[in-house]
């Protein structure tokens, strides 16, 4: 395969489970008829019929909780909600039900589900529709997160989302549905969990995710220009969190950022700040920097929205201040 | 199929013999006789059971060996026993928080469910899920869960993978009057309606959402079933007092709905005699409501009218209790005797392989 | 009251002379000769100026000026105009998304509304808010909201304030058929009924939540309003296309409100002659049943018909719209030559002192 | 006034409110005729009648969403919820409407609204109704979070949520109704956004919250035993949070410990870790330590809750650990 876009991306993993699985379908809001709010799913109504490309009523509580239950059942449900931040309305079935039902019945029930939405902010939705709650879901003990940046990772971590016997919330960067990059053309899964690194250096560890990685990659010249030499770590995963892959790169080069474009606070990344503290504070020889968007509610406004969202001048400026360089 | 000839339909129901509105007179214990005397006993049993069960569990909960909320099902017996005598061991069960009832109905390990009660290593969910928990996969017993109105999706999924593997099965999700006051009440219904979902929507209604009465909280009046028709799901109301009436009456919902491959609603008209839960004082209802309805005790009524038409005897319902009373006791001592679970088992059961 | 008397009151409305279902001759632009001539003009020239507006929002959208998603409001406007003109500044309003219509309607400064949408300082909300989230409190205007059925409960929670307050006064709340899948919806009903709020519910069934049929997602049929019944709340339907119907079923409904103390529901049957967003290709429609409703287009219909019946002339009609033309252009200029808001507004209108 | 329990300080705030305010009315489940799941709101509905002591039905989106309207319709409602956890139900109009509404209107809207309930675990209720939510609303840029661990900070606290111009999460710890304390009988306020000093000390600052901060004060005599002298901050309020009375008492004790009884992972204290790593790292003679409960759904058996929960031994084994005492 050459370069595909993270939309053709997640429509491969998607076609090949569907031919390959029965027990898996498709349900959510507009993804047959209409094709997907973000074309992901266009044209598979027609190909796998109505039984198993299932558009849904505008309510997120029971089409989830639906899906939580045909799990239960045996099959392997893969929701689409508009917007990650739809899920608020699904939010009790998502955290109370998908999160504690294993536990609940003392492991007697199995939730393979994957529930896919777009996420962040960039596109001037405003504050309703520019949240980014995969950093909350990420926080419930028996839910999987990942959030791919890339093409690759689409199809790797959707293909193994799918075949996982857990809930996975699978955040998609709504800015990036079209960005592209190369694809293998032999089969590989990318595996929950793992984070990767993206980039090699030595002078200074910066882990982020979905459009953060994005981001970062611009940043990557820049802070070459100036002479620092950065080794980026892609997450991939959010829950579980791959503190070894993060640790191991501070060892070598002792400082660490934390770039999310999500909100500052209350992100992932405070968590992985305060734990990297604890495990591996003593690799390091300077504080550890998160940068993140603003902690306001997103704004129409493009420039202020612009403002508001993590940008790879933000890091640079964070660095500089934060290593005196 | 439109939704005009799905009325239609719907409308049909009323005529062909099986009521949308089930007169009471239609399924009621004078029809005694459609069932064998080994039928009737069992019924009895299964109530009994349920209300020596609870009375235990009022026990130990007040000595301390339960704890966390305790909601009983004492005056709804016949309910969960009738419904759940007429489905299918391939049918799925899903209920809320007040699940004694139908756990023991569905015939859920007696000692293993006090267990679980107790917290114990050999509860049904391993003592993590407790009273508003019980669990048994094994017997398509899928919880129940203490969100209010929470089971509804749930149901309607287990239904969803029903259909979709054409089991010739149906999914019995059981809720109170208080349930259909979450939002997701209506969007299940409309779900189910729309996808045609093999789904038994059981309503109990005990007139009490803890400690309001449907009469301050719902518009609509005190039936739950003619609302149905907005979702165009048939329905039928039942005395939730007469085990044979529940019973009936779900034999024919199921039927319905392997047939017509469509929801059915059954509301059952029936009474907590306690409190919500154990701690409730009770103070937002006479204490003559609940006398009133005692009348219709199923553990006093049923068994008497057994005896008087002869089919069974004073000896041998006695004889029942006994033995119940029997396994009661056991289960008390199975739960007080079995282990608690290891401090380790808390990391277990959060994630599959 | 209990809920018996409840329904009964709903009954009488039936035989009242109002109608629980308004027969569309009741109230349609064949009894234009309840209006003054400038009521007519007036009318008109809403519509006109929010038929005009989408279209400059469009232009503007394609070219960059407006992001975000743009939900037009062209082919409803006789809903929107229709009934806000029956309302009075004491009463709230709330709506959706799709806000431009109602905004306008209600009398919201052209020029900061469009400038909103362009997301400039001088905007209604600052330009925080864009073309979802029109504010004008100062006109009990209370939002464009962007998640669907989000602002039921708040407007109820407006009419509570006015009932809290004995205001004479009512909220009038906007939602679209796609909504009434939510379970808020639901919720909210009988909150109002049980409640007794003085509160207008007021769907625009345009038959589509984005792509789906409301035949497809919704059980019950085509029309929304007889499920009212099931929440006690009288409730009409009218032709969405009709401005005079609208406005007159809106100003019966508003008396009813303030008269009888309890919610009303009131079920426009409109259609939008574009897609869901500017971005929608309309793949799950056919032309055809778009063209069919552009025969219904009121601003091509109503002011045919105020010429035809010679309320009107041709060139007062023209004139109306040369004049609305130069607001729309103005509003355009106005929004473009605004200036953008200051980097450190973001920081501004988060919490209150 | 002697000692009073939590209990007495919340209906003694309530009382004042509803007598000196007309705009000021409760709602909630269950909250008039029987008397409140946690009695805080018995006798009212005798006192005030039902138009201002006003039973819901179960419905907790939609008079979650009417508490909004009525508060941007100039009322000032009071409403409870059953638990925290159920808040989850309602959590799209709690986040995306009162947390965004003032933000998307450009400031023309106020929301002075307080959500009262109870949170927590230690009462064996289980998964789903022993959790912690006020963390995750902690996070929400325009809604206000506070949590009393005494009569004194209840009374306070409620008296300024009640008169505040915005969304005031109010957490109630469920285990600490019945717990007394000292409250004086002039009337004072606690201005939210600022942490108490509760204990005076050298060598460590513990901070911590509601039935953490309880659980700490047990810790004071076995700390003591041992040699070391800590100093206890009091939260009181998770946003704002008071930065500035941390880093204070940081500046004299050189260590940090951080203690919540909610989960570990994901909790305010990961935040108040990353932050105060960055804002002031360099006062610090030793890693934050974090200790909360195990990141795990709750179990209903009371071992094993008393497990997951956080208790004194933990915060003492966890200081011993990692400042090798
Ligand atoms: C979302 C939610 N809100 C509130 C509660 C608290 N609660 C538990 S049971 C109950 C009453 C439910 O009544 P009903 O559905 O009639 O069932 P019943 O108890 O009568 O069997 C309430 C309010 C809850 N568990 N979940
Ligand atoms: C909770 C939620 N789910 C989904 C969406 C995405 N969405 C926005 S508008 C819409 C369709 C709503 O249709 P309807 O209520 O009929 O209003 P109309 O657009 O026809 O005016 C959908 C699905 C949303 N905004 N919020
Ligand atoms: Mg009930
Ligand atoms: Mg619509």
């Amino acid at each position: 395969m050459p370069e595909i876009t993270i939309r053709e991306a997640l429509k491969t993993a998607l076609n090949e489970a569907m031919e390959n699985d029965e027990k898996v379908f498709i349900m959510g809001e507009d993804i047959g008829e209409y094709g997907g709010a973000y074309a992901v799913t266009d044209g598979f109504l027609k190909k796998f019929g109505s039984q198993r490309i299932k558009d849904t009523p505008i309510s997120e509580q029971a089409f989830v909780g639906a899906g939580i239950g045909a799990a239960a059942g045996g099959l392997r449900p893969v929701i689409e909600l508009m917007s990650i931040s739809f899920s608020l309305v699904a939010f009790d079935q998502i955290v109370n039900m998908a999160g504690n039902l294993r536990y609940m019945s003392g492991g007697q029930i199995s939730v393979p589900m994957v529930i896919r939405a777009p996420t962040g902010a960039g596109v001037q939705l405003a504050a309703t529709h520019s949240q980014s709650f995969e950093t909350w879901l990420a926080e419930v003990p028996g839910i999987k997160v990942v959030c791919p940046s890339n093409s690759y990772d689409a199809l790797g971590l959707m293909r193994s989302a799918i075949k996982d016997n857990n809930p996975v919330i699978f955040a998609e960067p709504a800015l990036l549905y079209g960005s592209k990059s190369n694809v293998p053309d032999e089969y590989f899964e990318v595996t929950l969990g793992e984070a990767n690194v993206s980039h090699k250096g030595e002078d200074i560890t910066i882990v982020s995710y979905g459009y953060g990685s994005k981001v970062l990659t611009d940043s990557v010249n820049k802070l070459n220009e100036i002479g620092i030499s950065p080794e980026l770590i892609d997450l991939r995963s959010l829950n579980p969190i791959d503190y070894e892959k993060i640790i191991l790169s501070i060892q070598k080069t002792n400082r660490l950022v934390l770039v999310d474009t999500a909100r500052k606070t209350g992100g992932i990344m405070s968590e992985i700040s305060a734990n990297i503290n604890e495990k591996a504070g003593e690799w390091l020889d300077g504080p550890i920097v998160r940068v993140g968007s603003k902690d306001v509610p997103w704004p129409y406004n493009k420039t202020l929205e612009q403002e508001v969202l993590t940008d790879s001048d933000n890091i640079l400026d964070s660095i500089k201040e934060n290593y005196g360089i | 199929m439109t939704s005009k000839e799905k009325i239609v339909k719907n409308k049909s129901l009323q005529t062909n013999g099986s009521g949308k509105i089930a007169k009471k007179s239609n399924f009621s214990s004078s029809n005694l006789s459609s069932l064998k005397k080994n039928e009737h006993l069992n019924l009895f049993r299964k109530m009994y059971l349920i209300r020596q069960f609870e009375n235990a569990c009022g026990q130990n909960y007040a000595n301390g060996n339960i704890r966390g909320f305790l909601h009983l099902y004492s005056g709804q017996e016949a309910t969960g026993v009738g419904a759940i005598s007429s489905l299918k061991d391939s049918d799925y069960i899903v209920t809320h928080y007040r699940d004694h009832g139908h756990a023991l109905a569905r015939g859920l390990d007696v000692n293993r469910s006090m267990a679980e009660l107790f917290g114990k290593k050999t509860g049904l969910s391993k003592g993590k899920g407790g009273s508003m928990h019980l669990f048994d996969a094994s017997k398509k017993f899928m919880g129940g869960h203490a969100i209010v109105g929470g089971q509804l999706p749930l149901a309607a999924g287990l239904a969803l993978s029903q259909q979709y593997e054409n089991k010739n099965a149906i999914t019995t999700c059981f809720f109170g009057d208080g349930s259909t006051n979450q939002g997701i009440y209506h969007e299940t219904l409309n779900l189910a309606s729309v996808w045609n979902l093999p789904i038994l929507f059981f309503l109990e209604n005990n007139k009490y959402g803890m400690g309001s009465s449907i009469e301050r909280v719902r518009a609509g009046g005190l039936d739950f079933f003619p609302a149905m028709d907005t979702y165009e799901i048939p329905s039928m109301e039942v005395d939730g007092m007469d085990v044979i009436a529940v019973k009936e009456a779900t034999k024919i919902a199921r039927e319905k709905i392997i047939q017509n491959k469509k929801p059915f609603f059954i509301e059952s008209k029936t009474f907590r005699f306690v409190g919500h839960s154990y701690a409730d004082g009770q103070k937002y209802r006479h204490q003559d409501e609940v006398k009133q309805w005692e009348q219709k005790d199923p553990i006093l009524v049923y068994p008497k009218k057994l005896i008087d038409m002869k089919i069974s005897t004073n000896d041998e319902i006695n004889k029942i209790k006994i033995e119940i009373d029997e396994i009661i006791s056991d289960a008390v001592r199975f739960a007080n005797e079995s282990e608690e679970p290891n401090l380790d088992e808390i990391y277990d059961d959060i994630l599959a392989e």
